[in-house]
């Protein structure tokens, strides 16, 4: 069951998100796939790595991968419990997260996300969850990384609604408008697909800078909405290891939630 | 329940059934539906599956959230197809926040404060499709931030692990903003794992989140959270959630769920009957994790 | 707490020991006089005793303050003295709120807000003398309230029952604005009358009020709160306080106070030495007052 | 020891005091001479009164009188202990509160408190504690109850620094500023001092409504800054019974710390 030599894309993807964590000290867990991702992470890169969940947990030891971020298994044996209001409050607005795990409906290339509505909002084609903690996060946690699968539909020219800011019109706009409107967050830095791994150019823009074993620029190109920039040193992610797979198989997502 | 949502929630309220993942009053949920309750307008940081529920029943025409789904699993279809439309008989109007905005709403009412300042929806569209989230200037420099509108709900219903007769309320585990939208309601309903003396609670006052005093009926109702789970004493029901989502995805199975679970049974009892004893048994935690004792010491 | 005081509090810092009547550092107070720290500004809601002592040795420029007194004794003379301006050599500046816009003050600080909104200070003379003090209108219908502008500590120095070696901190009893104060604060020393395992604090998490994250030094000071209290442990030394008044009339007194019981012992080993076992023996409490246990559950 | 034949002037006050409590449900606790006449209320005509302290407790059960209102004895046993922004935002400035008791240094006929200086703020004759939380439990709890020593000194025409607003300049301003402002409080109902008891006219001005035993209205007029006006029902408060004495002297305030 746990052949390293073969590994779904969900795998490949969560391994490079989970790996995006080392020497990280705080994370904002969001809901889906950061979720496992974290957890993850937290087995092997970062055991240090302090888990806040915004239910109102702080230092975290989930003794079993939680299915939501609210679960009985995350509270257990934390390091404190609080109220929403000064989880949000007193950790997240004060500046005390260090990185800020979200997913995505819908990303542009300067990392604005959309979690809200597919459509027009007042006739939504598709209703999408929302903020959630989502908003707060984007604005506040030192940095933001993102996971989400690639598709045309998901990696678009235009979001439908700006559900959480990313770079906004680009780097140069960002960085004045969170300097000046006093912003803790420099914004989204790491950007984790099914088919590579993204960060943010001097212009603000996503760039691939390293490719998942079996993926192709071509893939990667026919899954973006805008002519994506491609490091000129492109990597190849290394493949999930064995003990990596064992944990996301045997621990973590046994029933394949996740990874299905 | 059946007196306590009687007497208390009334046509065209304003509901907050709160608890974040955690403490969950379905049993009020349950209850408000078959009493045939209307026009509600619902709030809730996560609608949840008991607003799925409950909106599929008919009870409300306007919700208020931060979030909108079944957590871990995907959507909630009855909910969605009203946003979307495909319910023209039954329209939702929706008012929507972030969670922090949620929080917020409920602190200032509980406060008593005209609005609550936070550094949230900067360069975001929420402003654009919720004019009551709106731009506020720092009194000190020139730094503008957002504000929320207080929410003061009519009528509050939290599930707890205790509560003594007089309504003094200890909840351990997720705290949400319960203790918020509870303040910041006109009233309140308290639904409890178990009753205790009112020694058991003074013995550890500051575990109390909610006086008595704010309180207007005390309910005790043993699992009345499940599927959402209780701190110590059962588990969250995983598979209850995961089996909602194609219930939720088809109306006419939303719907024939709701003749079952709902209409078709007697009370909170009924409902725990069907689900069965071995169902229950299963969501027993393993072993305790106990908190151990701190001492208050006697000053006399 | 030589070396936590020596390393973290600088000559010119806003420093707030904070703690209601309930877990007042004097330890930490009495170190910064032994250190001869100079130009402090001292944030408390009310200056009680230790700030009585600091500002009479000299260490302290400015005091920010809601409530200036000897609780149910009566004044502060060392502090009055300088405000009234009987000791020309040392001035003391004063930035006065009342309670709530204290605390409000430290929350903003906590919560990284510009400032807190709160329904004080209409139609009295505290805007008047406090510019900071701010009226600021609400974004919803016309209404005007005050705002108090944030309180952002230096250090802040809070008293507790027990913490782990990474400083997550538990306190049960008043809990006064430690908790806001200490968020609030670039800096936090947190001074235990007990150091526990950290599966102590993780037993409990509700209990906990502030994480090791953002504590700089942990030092362990059993009896580091006399003559102020800690629930449980000790009571407040009622003589002590009422001892103090005739002192603190008189700048000699108070002067020879300082010589005799600060800079003239030991560290606070010395401190309690000269109070004597008896002393502190009948400050023990009588019968215990447990808390009794609640479960968490194990959820593997 | 507790001859009810004889009692002090301050022993009078304090159970008159405490008398005023009878059929109120919520009371916040001021330090000082409140302190002592709200715990005598607790034992005789109130039982029922759940005490709330600014330090953060709510249903107390002082065991003993605590010198300080801050005091481990107000803990042990109380319904609820919450943090002081907890207890001034969800308690008092919510509305929760039904009476607030006060002491002051200087009242004017209008019920305005001075509890901050004597003389010019800036060079003070006397500094006063300040406003503690006296300030806003004047605008927030529902009535609020005053008890202090008469004196030229205390009873003025005009107060030196407006603490905590009492009737501003009279009634008709005062309730519409209250109301426009949306105060929850009315104001200041009782004034209870060591000759007598006062309640506010129509125009908000205080009125001398009983008188206590052995007192007289030249001891009153002597002691009052301003021409006050006196009921035309003049009545003479019942004396200390035996059992109010006894606990005064026996249980509350053995050390005559309040009584002296």
């Amino acid at each position: 069951m746990t052949d390293p030599a073969t590994f779904s894309k969900s795998e490949m993807m969560i391994v490079a998100a989970a790996r995006a964590l080392a020497d990280q000290r705080v994370c904002f867990v969001g809901v889906g796939l950061p979720n496992i991702a974290v957890n993850l992470a937290k087995r092997t890169v970062a055991p240090d790595l302090e888990l806040v969940y915004e239910a109102g947990v702080f230092g975290a030891r989930p003794a079993r991968l939680p299915l939501s971020i609210g679960d009985p298994t995350i509270v257990t044996g934390a390091t404190a419990v609080v109220s929403m209001v000064e989880l949000f409050g007193y950790y997240l607005q004060r500046g005390l997260i260090d990185v800020g795990f979200l997913g995505a409906a819908q990303i542009d290339r300067f990392g604005n996300i959309n979690t809200t509505v597919i459509g027009d909002y007042a006739h939504p084609t598709t209703r999408l969850p929302g903020s959630g903690g989502a908003c707060e996060i984007a604005i506040n946690a030192r940095e933001v990384f993102v996971i989400m699968r690639q598709s045309r539909r998901s990696f678009v020219e235009t979001i439908d609604f700006r559900t959480s800011p990313g770079n906004l019109g680009g780097a140069a706009d960002a960085d004045r408008i969170r300097r000046e409107g006093g912003w803790l967050g420099r914004g989204p830095t790491v950007v984790v697909t099914d088919l590579g791994i993204y960060h943010f150019d001097e212009r603000g823009e996503m760039r691939l800078d390293s490719l998942h074993p079996g993926a192709t620029l071509e893939a990667v190109r026919e899954t973006i909405g805008w002519d994506v920039s491609v490091s000129s040193e492109l990597a190849e992610t290394p493949p999930p290891s064995a003990e990596e797979l064992r944990l996301i198989r045997e621990e973590l997502d046994p029933g394949g939630v996740y990874t299905k | 329940m059946h007196d306590a949502v009687a007497d208390l929630v009334r046509d065209g309220d304003t509901v907050a059934i709160e608890g974040f993942t955690h403490l969950i009053s379905f049993a009020a949920g349950h209850e408000i539906i078959r009493q045939g309750k209307r026009n509600l307008t619902l709030a809730r940081l996560t609608p949840d599956l008991v607003y799925d529920q409950m909106i599929a029943a008919g009870v409300a025409r306007k919700l208020v959230f931060s979030w909108l789904g079944n957590p871990g699993v995907g959507g909630l279809g009855a909910i969605r197809r009203r946003i979307e439309g495909e319910i023209p008989d039954q329209p939702l109007e929706i008012e929507e926040y972030s969670h922090f905005g949620m929080v917020g709403r409920y602190t200032a009412g509980a406060m008593n404060l005209p609005f609550f300042p936070l550094r949230s929806y900067f360069q975001t569209d929420l402003p654009v499709v919720n004019p009551l989230i709106r731009p506020i200037r720092s009194p000190y420099g020139d730094e503008t931030i957002y504000a929320v509108p207080p929410l003061r709900p009519d009528v509050t219903i939290i599930h707890a692990q205790r509560a003594s007769a007089a309504g003094d309320t200890q909840v351990w585990g997720l705290l949400g903003c319960q203790k918020e939208a509870a303040f910041a309601a006109d009233r309140v309903i308290v639904v409890v794992e178990e009753l205790v003396d009112e020694d058991v609670i003074r013995a550890d006052p500051n575990r109390t989140i909610i006086p008595g005093l704010i309180v207007d009926a005390v309910v005790v109702e043993p699992w009345g959270a499940h599927p959402s789970y209780v701190q110590g004493a059962y588990d969250r029901d995983n598979r209850f959630y995961l089996d909602w989502d194609p219930i939720s995805r088809d109306e006419a199975a939303t719907q024939a769920w709701l003749r079952e679970w709902v209409h078709g049974v007697e009370g909170r009892a009924g409902y725990l009957d069907k689900l069965g004893a071995e169902r229950l048994a299963s969501l027993r935690p393993g072993a305790a994790a106990p908190s151990g004792i701190v001492d208050y010491g006697s000053y006399r």
